[in-house]
Protein backbone atom coordinates (compact mmCIF):
# COMPACT_ATOMS: atom_id res chain seq x y z
CA UNK A 1 0.00 0.00 0.00
CA UNK A 2 1.23 3.46 -0.70
CA UNK A 3 1.20 6.13 1.83
CA UNK A 4 2.48 10.05 1.22
CA UNK A 5 4.10 11.63 4.48
CA UNK A 6 4.10 15.03 5.23
CA UNK A 7 6.32 17.47 7.69
CA UNK A 8 8.49 16.02 10.11
CA UNK A 9 6.79 12.45 8.98
CA UNK A 10 8.86 12.50 5.59
CA UNK A 11 12.12 13.73 7.37
CA UNK A 12 11.76 11.03 9.73
CA UNK A 13 11.05 8.27 6.70
CA UNK A 14 13.20 10.17 4.31
CA UNK A 15 10.51 10.00 1.75
CA UNK A 16 7.38 11.46 0.61
CA UNK A 17 6.08 8.64 -0.04
CA UNK A 18 6.35 4.70 0.84
CA UNK A 19 5.08 1.27 0.47
CA UNK A 20 3.74 -0.74 2.90
CA UNK A 21 2.73 -4.21 3.54
CA UNK A 22 -0.64 -5.16 3.55
CA UNK A 23 -2.40 -3.33 6.30
CA UNK A 24 -6.33 -4.28 7.43
CA UNK A 25 -6.68 -0.70 8.91
CA UNK A 26 -5.75 2.51 9.96
CA UNK A 27 -4.21 0.83 13.59
CA UNK A 28 -2.16 -1.69 11.97
CA UNK A 29 -0.84 0.71 9.41
CA UNK A 30 0.39 2.82 12.68
CA UNK A 31 1.66 -0.02 14.28
CA UNK A 32 3.58 -0.81 10.94
CA UNK A 33 5.21 2.84 10.94
CA UNK A 34 5.72 2.82 14.41
CA UNK A 35 7.94 -0.30 13.91
CA UNK A 36 9.33 1.01 10.96
CA UNK A 37 10.44 4.39 12.14
CA UNK A 38 10.23 4.32 16.20
CA UNK A 39 10.84 8.38 15.44
CA UNK A 40 7.16 8.60 14.78
CA UNK A 41 6.34 7.50 18.44
CA UNK A 42 7.75 10.99 19.71
CA UNK A 43 5.60 13.32 18.35
CA UNK A 44 2.75 15.06 20.06
CA UNK A 45 0.05 13.54 17.69
CA UNK A 46 0.07 10.91 14.39
CA UNK A 47 -3.48 11.24 12.56
CA UNK A 48 -3.91 9.27 9.35
CA UNK A 49 -6.08 10.75 6.70
CA UNK A 50 -7.65 8.12 4.09
CA UNK A 51 -9.09 9.89 0.87
CA UNK A 52 -8.46 13.22 2.40
CA UNK A 53 -10.32 12.43 5.01
CA UNK A 54 -9.24 11.85 8.74
CA UNK A 55 -9.57 8.26 9.52
CA UNK A 56 -10.13 7.02 13.25
CA UNK A 57 -8.14 3.49 14.17
CA UNK A 58 -10.96 1.18 13.11
CA UNK A 59 -11.28 2.65 9.55
CA UNK A 60 -10.50 0.00 6.98
CA UNK A 61 -8.08 0.22 4.55
CA UNK A 62 -8.66 -0.90 1.05
CA UNK A 63 -6.56 -0.85 -2.49
CA UNK A 64 -7.10 2.55 -3.78
CA UNK A 65 -7.10 4.61 -1.13
CA UNK A 66 -5.13 8.02 -1.06
CA UNK A 67 -3.64 7.27 2.72
CA UNK A 68 -1.27 9.89 4.12
CA UNK A 69 0.09 10.20 6.71
CA UNK A 70 -0.49 13.40 9.35
CA UNK A 71 1.77 14.71 12.00
CA UNK A 72 0.56 17.79 14.14
CA UNK A 73 -0.11 20.45 11.53
CA UNK A 74 1.47 24.03 11.90
CA UNK A 75 -0.46 26.15 9.86
CA UNK A 76 -1.65 29.82 10.27
CA UNK B 1 -20.27 31.37 -4.54
CA UNK B 2 -20.48 32.66 -1.35
CA UNK B 3 -16.64 30.22 -0.63
CA UNK B 4 -13.43 31.11 -2.08
CA UNK B 5 -10.50 29.12 -0.36
CA UNK B 6 -6.98 28.91 -1.62
CA UNK B 7 -3.49 27.82 -1.44
CA UNK B 8 -0.78 29.81 -3.40
CA UNK B 9 2.71 30.91 -3.04
CA UNK B 10 1.15 34.37 -2.40
CA UNK B 11 -2.11 35.75 -1.23
CA UNK B 12 -3.21 39.63 -0.56
CA UNK B 13 -5.49 41.12 1.78
CA UNK B 14 -7.60 42.92 -1.26
CA UNK B 15 -8.12 39.91 -2.77
CA UNK B 16 -10.02 38.39 0.11
CA UNK B 17 -11.69 41.70 0.55
CA UNK B 18 -12.68 42.00 -2.63
CA UNK B 19 -14.44 38.71 -2.69
CA UNK B 20 -16.60 38.97 0.74
CA UNK B 21 -17.64 42.57 0.21
CA UNK B 22 -20.92 43.35 -1.24
CA UNK B 23 -23.60 45.95 -0.79
CA UNK B 24 -25.74 43.90 1.42
CA UNK B 25 -23.33 43.36 3.90
CA UNK B 26 -22.22 46.38 6.09
CA UNK B 27 -19.11 44.22 7.87
CA UNK B 28 -16.25 42.55 7.46
CA UNK B 29 -13.45 41.14 9.99
CA UNK B 30 -10.53 40.37 8.52
CA UNK B 31 -6.88 38.32 10.03
CA UNK B 32 -3.93 38.55 8.78
CA UNK B 33 -1.41 36.37 9.97
CA UNK B 34 2.59 37.42 8.92
CA UNK B 35 5.69 35.99 9.89
CA UNK B 36 7.33 37.01 12.99
CA UNK B 37 11.22 38.11 13.36
CA UNK B 38 11.18 35.80 16.62
CA UNK B 39 9.63 33.18 18.30
CA UNK B 40 10.72 32.62 21.97
CA UNK B 41 13.28 35.28 21.94
CA UNK B 42 15.01 32.96 19.05
CA UNK B 43 15.39 35.24 15.79
CA UNK B 44 12.88 33.68 12.67
CA UNK B 45 15.55 33.90 9.39
CA UNK B 46 12.40 32.56 7.16
CA UNK B 47 9.24 29.96 7.55
CA UNK B 48 8.88 26.91 5.22
CA UNK B 49 5.32 25.93 4.70
CA UNK B 50 4.51 22.64 3.50
CA UNK B 51 1.05 21.52 2.54
CA UNK B 52 -1.25 17.96 2.03
CA UNK B 53 -2.62 20.50 -0.79
CA UNK B 54 -6.39 18.78 -1.88
CA UNK B 55 -6.72 17.55 1.70
CA UNK B 56 -5.60 21.29 3.04
CA UNK B 57 -8.21 22.57 0.39
CA UNK B 58 -10.82 20.13 1.76
CA UNK B 59 -10.55 20.90 5.06
CA UNK B 60 -10.63 24.89 4.75
CA UNK B 61 -13.95 24.80 2.80
CA UNK B 62 -15.07 22.47 5.44
CA UNK B 63 -15.01 25.15 7.95
CA UNK B 64 -16.07 28.17 5.64
CA UNK B 65 -18.89 26.22 5.03
CA UNK B 66 -19.56 25.51 8.44
CA UNK B 67 -18.93 29.49 9.03
CA UNK B 68 -22.06 29.97 6.13
CA UNK B 69 -24.14 27.02 7.51
CA UNK B 70 -24.33 27.88 11.55
CA UNK B 71 -22.97 31.12 12.46
CA UNK B 72 -24.63 33.57 10.56
CA UNK B 73 -21.63 34.72 7.75
CA UNK B 74 -23.01 35.49 4.53
CA UNK B 75 -19.53 35.25 2.80
CA UNK B 76 -15.81 34.05 3.47
CA UNK B 77 -12.64 33.55 2.13
CA UNK B 78 -9.62 31.49 3.43
CA UNK B 79 -6.22 32.46 1.28
CA UNK B 80 -3.21 30.52 2.75
CA UNK B 81 0.15 30.73 1.10
CA UNK B 82 2.63 27.40 0.29
CA UNK B 83 6.46 27.77 0.10
CA UNK B 84 9.20 29.35 1.59
CA UNK B 85 8.31 33.51 3.42
CA UNK B 86 10.07 35.59 5.23
CA UNK B 87 9.85 37.95 8.57
CA UNK B 88 7.19 40.63 8.05
CA UNK B 89 5.30 38.66 4.62
CA UNK B 90 1.82 37.22 5.10
CA UNK B 91 0.90 33.49 5.92
CA UNK B 92 -2.65 33.22 5.82
CA UNK B 93 -6.14 35.65 5.76
CA UNK B 94 -9.42 35.27 6.45
CA UNK B 95 -12.09 37.81 5.24
CA UNK B 96 -15.96 37.07 7.05
CA UNK B 97 -19.07 38.99 5.92
CA UNK B 98 -22.15 39.51 7.82
CA UNK B 99 -25.01 41.83 7.89
CA UNK B 100 -23.79 41.97 11.50
CA UNK B 101 -20.33 42.30 13.02
CA UNK B 102 -20.97 40.33 15.70
CA UNK B 103 -21.17 36.67 14.25
CA UNK B 104 -18.40 38.09 11.83
CA UNK B 105 -15.96 38.38 14.11
CA UNK B 106 -16.79 35.15 15.91
CA UNK B 107 -16.72 33.44 12.42
CA UNK B 108 -13.44 34.66 11.46
CA UNK B 109 -11.85 33.79 14.73
CA UNK B 110 -13.26 30.34 14.51
CA UNK B 111 -12.22 29.64 11.54
CA UNK B 112 -8.51 30.50 12.07
CA UNK B 113 -8.79 29.01 15.83
CA UNK B 114 -9.73 25.81 12.97
CA UNK B 115 -7.58 26.15 10.75
CA UNK B 116 -4.06 26.18 13.02
CA UNK B 117 -5.95 22.67 14.29
CA UNK B 118 -7.22 20.67 11.42
CA UNK B 119 -5.46 22.14 7.61
CA UNK B 120 -3.25 19.48 6.70
CA UNK B 121 0.01 22.50 6.55
CA UNK B 122 3.24 22.33 8.14
CA UNK B 123 5.43 24.99 8.96
CA UNK B 124 9.25 24.67 9.33
CA UNK B 125 11.18 27.73 11.20
CA UNK B 126 14.49 28.87 9.96
CA UNK B 127 17.05 30.14 12.90
CA UNK B 128 20.47 31.38 12.49
CA UNK B 129 21.61 27.81 13.88
CA UNK B 130 18.96 25.10 12.61
CA UNK B 131 15.27 24.53 11.88
CA UNK B 132 12.89 22.67 13.43
CA UNK B 133 8.85 21.46 12.51
CA UNK B 134 6.80 23.67 14.44
CA UNK B 135 4.82 21.42 16.94
CA UNK B 136 5.85 18.30 16.03
CA UNK B 137 6.80 17.35 19.89
CA UNK B 138 5.54 17.57 22.72
CA UNK C 1 4.29 55.70 17.80
CA UNK C 2 1.66 52.80 18.10
CA UNK C 3 -1.30 54.41 17.48
CA UNK C 4 -3.01 56.10 14.36
CA UNK C 5 -6.44 57.79 14.42
CA UNK C 6 -7.69 59.65 11.77
CA UNK C 7 -11.25 61.05 9.67
CA UNK C 8 -10.68 62.43 6.24
CA UNK C 9 -13.17 62.04 2.98
CA UNK C 10 -11.40 58.92 1.72
CA UNK C 11 -9.65 55.78 3.59
CA UNK C 12 -9.03 52.09 3.10
CA UNK C 13 -7.85 49.19 4.19
CA UNK C 14 -4.23 49.27 3.42
CA UNK C 15 -3.05 52.69 5.09
CA UNK C 16 -4.89 50.88 8.41
CA UNK C 17 -2.64 47.54 7.47
CA UNK C 18 0.06 49.01 6.67
CA UNK C 19 0.32 51.08 10.20
CA UNK C 20 0.09 48.11 12.57
CA UNK C 21 1.93 45.83 10.69
CA UNK C 22 5.43 45.17 12.07
CA UNK C 23 7.55 41.99 11.84
CA UNK C 24 7.28 41.65 16.02
CA UNK C 25 3.64 40.81 15.75
CA UNK C 26 2.19 38.25 14.01
CA UNK C 27 -1.41 38.70 14.11
CA UNK C 28 -3.57 41.69 12.71
CA UNK C 29 -7.24 41.71 13.12
CA UNK C 30 -9.47 44.36 11.01
CA UNK C 31 -12.77 45.81 10.73
CA UNK C 32 -13.96 47.57 7.81
CA UNK C 33 -17.48 48.49 7.61
CA UNK C 34 -19.18 49.50 4.61
CA UNK C 35 -22.21 51.37 3.39
CA UNK C 36 -25.13 48.94 2.75
CA UNK C 37 -27.76 49.06 0.13
CA UNK C 38 -30.41 48.99 2.20
CA UNK C 39 -31.89 49.28 5.92
CA UNK C 40 -35.17 47.33 7.75
CA UNK C 41 -36.05 46.83 3.59
CA UNK C 42 -35.74 50.54 2.87
CA UNK C 43 -33.13 50.82 -0.43
CA UNK C 44 -30.47 53.18 0.35
CA UNK C 45 -29.40 55.60 -1.98
CA UNK C 46 -26.43 57.56 -0.11
CA UNK C 47 -25.02 58.18 3.99
CA UNK C 48 -23.79 61.56 5.24
CA UNK C 49 -21.55 61.53 8.27
CA UNK C 50 -21.26 64.53 9.89
CA UNK C 51 -18.30 64.80 12.49
CA UNK C 52 -17.41 67.12 15.25
CA UNK C 53 -14.07 66.39 14.11
CA UNK C 54 -11.82 68.01 17.09
CA UNK C 55 -13.92 65.92 19.73
CA UNK C 56 -13.92 62.49 17.67
CA UNK C 57 -10.48 62.64 17.10
CA UNK C 58 -9.76 63.15 20.92
CA UNK C 59 -12.42 60.02 21.62
CA UNK C 60 -10.88 57.65 18.58
CA UNK C 61 -7.91 58.27 20.30
CA UNK C 62 -9.34 57.48 24.20
CA UNK C 63 -10.29 54.41 22.63
CA UNK C 64 -6.87 53.15 20.88
CA UNK C 65 -4.93 54.47 23.94
CA UNK C 66 -7.43 51.87 26.53
CA UNK C 67 -6.77 48.83 23.45
CA UNK C 68 -2.60 49.72 24.23
CA UNK C 69 -3.03 50.15 27.53
CA UNK C 70 -5.01 47.67 28.84
CA UNK C 71 -5.87 44.73 26.60
CA UNK C 72 -2.70 43.53 25.31
CA UNK C 73 -2.62 45.24 21.41
CA UNK C 74 0.63 46.71 20.69
CA UNK C 75 -0.87 48.76 17.61
CA UNK C 76 -3.92 50.14 16.74
CA UNK C 77 -5.21 52.16 13.50
CA UNK C 78 -8.95 53.75 13.64
CA UNK C 79 -9.91 55.27 10.64
CA UNK C 80 -13.37 57.15 10.01
CA UNK C 81 -14.38 59.17 7.09
CA UNK C 82 -16.84 62.30 7.07
CA UNK C 83 -19.00 63.30 4.01
CA UNK C 84 -21.03 61.45 1.78
CA UNK C 85 -20.76 57.75 0.79
CA UNK C 86 -22.46 55.15 -1.71
CA UNK C 87 -23.44 51.62 -1.23
CA UNK C 88 -20.48 49.56 -1.04
CA UNK C 89 -17.96 51.99 -0.08
CA UNK C 90 -15.68 51.78 3.02
CA UNK C 91 -17.02 54.14 5.85
CA UNK C 92 -14.92 53.15 9.05
CA UNK C 93 -11.56 50.58 9.06
CA UNK C 94 -10.18 49.52 12.38
CA UNK C 95 -6.64 47.65 12.56
CA UNK C 96 -5.20 45.83 15.52
CA UNK C 97 -1.83 44.15 15.83
CA UNK C 98 -1.02 42.03 18.84
CA UNK C 99 1.79 39.28 19.17
CA UNK C 100 -1.39 36.90 20.15
CA UNK C 101 -4.68 37.11 17.81
CA UNK C 102 -7.25 36.77 20.51
CA UNK C 103 -6.62 39.37 22.29
CA UNK C 104 -6.53 41.29 18.41
CA UNK C 105 -9.86 40.31 18.21
CA UNK C 106 -11.17 41.24 21.49
CA UNK C 107 -9.45 45.26 21.36
CA UNK C 108 -11.09 45.25 17.84
CA UNK C 109 -14.25 44.25 18.44
CA UNK C 110 -14.53 46.51 21.65
CA UNK C 111 -12.99 49.56 19.51
CA UNK C 112 -16.16 49.24 16.99
CA UNK C 113 -18.27 48.58 19.43
CA UNK C 114 -17.31 51.95 21.58
CA UNK C 115 -16.47 53.86 18.19
CA UNK C 116 -20.26 53.34 17.75
CA UNK C 117 -21.55 54.53 21.53
CA UNK C 118 -18.94 57.59 22.04
CA UNK C 119 -17.78 59.38 18.93
CA UNK C 120 -19.48 62.09 17.71
CA UNK C 121 -20.38 61.42 14.73
CA UNK C 122 -23.71 61.43 13.27
CA UNK C 123 -25.23 59.38 9.72
CA UNK C 124 -27.93 60.50 7.74
CA UNK C 125 -29.58 57.89 5.61
CA UNK C 126 -30.85 59.23 2.35
CA UNK C 127 -33.75 56.87 1.29
CA UNK C 128 -35.28 57.48 -2.37
CA UNK C 129 -38.52 59.32 -0.53
CA UNK C 130 -37.15 61.00 2.29
CA UNK C 131 -33.63 60.76 5.04
CA UNK C 132 -33.35 60.54 8.69
CA UNK C 133 -30.78 61.09 11.26
CA UNK C 134 -29.70 57.57 12.17
CA UNK C 135 -30.81 56.85 15.57
CA UNK C 136 -31.59 59.89 16.81
CA UNK C 137 -35.19 59.28 18.38
CA UNK C 138 -36.04 56.73 20.62
CA UNK D 1 -22.05 82.00 25.55
CA UNK D 2 -21.53 80.42 22.11
CA UNK D 3 -23.05 76.55 21.68
CA UNK D 4 -21.76 74.30 18.83
CA UNK D 5 -24.85 72.08 17.38
CA UNK D 6 -24.33 68.68 15.57
CA UNK D 7 -26.86 66.62 13.24
CA UNK D 8 -30.31 66.57 14.17
CA UNK D 9 -30.18 69.11 16.90
CA UNK D 10 -28.48 71.37 14.13
CA UNK D 11 -31.69 70.19 12.10
CA UNK D 12 -34.10 71.32 14.59
CA UNK D 13 -32.09 74.60 15.58
CA UNK D 14 -31.41 75.66 12.06
CA UNK D 15 -27.99 76.48 12.79
CA UNK D 16 -24.77 75.10 13.17
CA UNK D 17 -23.97 77.64 16.63
CA UNK D 18 -26.24 79.50 18.88
CA UNK D 19 -25.61 82.18 21.65
CA UNK D 20 -27.57 81.65 24.97
CA UNK D 21 -28.53 83.83 27.63
CA UNK D 22 -25.88 82.99 30.38
CA UNK D 23 -26.74 79.62 32.06
CA UNK D 24 -24.44 78.39 35.22
CA UNK D 25 -23.52 74.94 34.54
CA UNK D 26 -24.91 71.97 32.10
CA UNK D 27 -28.20 71.32 34.10
CA UNK D 28 -29.19 75.08 33.10
CA UNK D 29 -27.97 74.78 29.43
CA UNK D 30 -30.18 72.09 28.62
CA UNK D 31 -32.99 73.73 29.94
CA UNK D 32 -32.81 76.67 28.14
CA UNK D 33 -31.62 74.22 24.75
CA UNK D 34 -35.49 72.41 25.61
CA UNK D 35 -36.94 75.61 26.42
CA UNK D 36 -35.80 77.24 22.73
CA UNK D 37 -36.15 73.39 20.93
CA UNK D 38 -38.67 71.65 22.41
CA UNK D 39 -38.58 69.08 19.59
CA UNK D 40 -34.76 68.39 21.06
CA UNK D 41 -36.89 66.58 23.96
CA UNK D 42 -38.04 63.89 21.70
CA UNK D 43 -34.53 62.57 20.90
CA UNK D 44 -32.95 59.28 22.27
CA UNK D 45 -30.52 61.43 24.36
CA UNK D 46 -28.93 64.90 24.55
CA UNK D 47 -25.40 65.03 25.84
CA UNK D 48 -23.24 68.55 26.26
CA UNK D 49 -19.60 68.43 25.51
CA UNK D 50 -17.34 70.70 27.19
CA UNK D 51 -13.55 71.67 25.50
CA UNK D 52 -14.25 68.40 23.41
CA UNK D 53 -15.28 66.06 26.80
CA UNK D 54 -18.60 64.52 27.47
CA UNK D 55 -19.67 66.85 30.60
CA UNK D 56 -22.23 65.88 33.05
CA UNK D 57 -25.05 68.02 34.53
CA UNK D 58 -23.18 69.26 37.27
CA UNK D 59 -20.19 70.71 35.59
CA UNK D 60 -20.24 74.49 35.72
CA UNK D 61 -19.97 76.84 32.48
CA UNK D 62 -17.10 78.76 32.27
CA UNK D 63 -16.79 82.07 29.09
CA UNK D 64 -14.76 80.75 26.70
CA UNK D 65 -15.77 77.34 27.11
CA UNK D 66 -16.31 75.41 23.90
CA UNK D 67 -19.52 74.09 24.38
CA UNK D 68 -21.11 71.67 21.84
CA UNK D 69 -24.76 69.76 21.64
CA UNK D 70 -23.98 66.17 20.93
CA UNK D 71 -27.47 64.08 19.80
CA UNK D 72 -27.26 60.38 19.77
CA UNK D 73 -23.77 59.24 17.75
CA UNK D 74 -23.88 57.12 14.70
CA UNK D 75 -20.64 56.31 13.53
CA UNK D 76 -19.46 53.49 11.82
Amino acid sequence: MRVLLFGIAKDIAGTPAITTTAVADVAALKEWLYTQYPALRQLRSLMIAVNKVYANDEQSLLPGDEIAVIPPVSGG
Amino acid sequence: MNVLVKIAADINVQEALNFVESPDCGGVVLFVGNVRNETQGRKVVKLFFECYEPMAIAEMEKIAQHTIATMGISRIAILHITGEKFPGETVVVIAAAAPHRGVAFEACEYAIDTLKQTVPIWKKEFFEDGAIWVAAHP
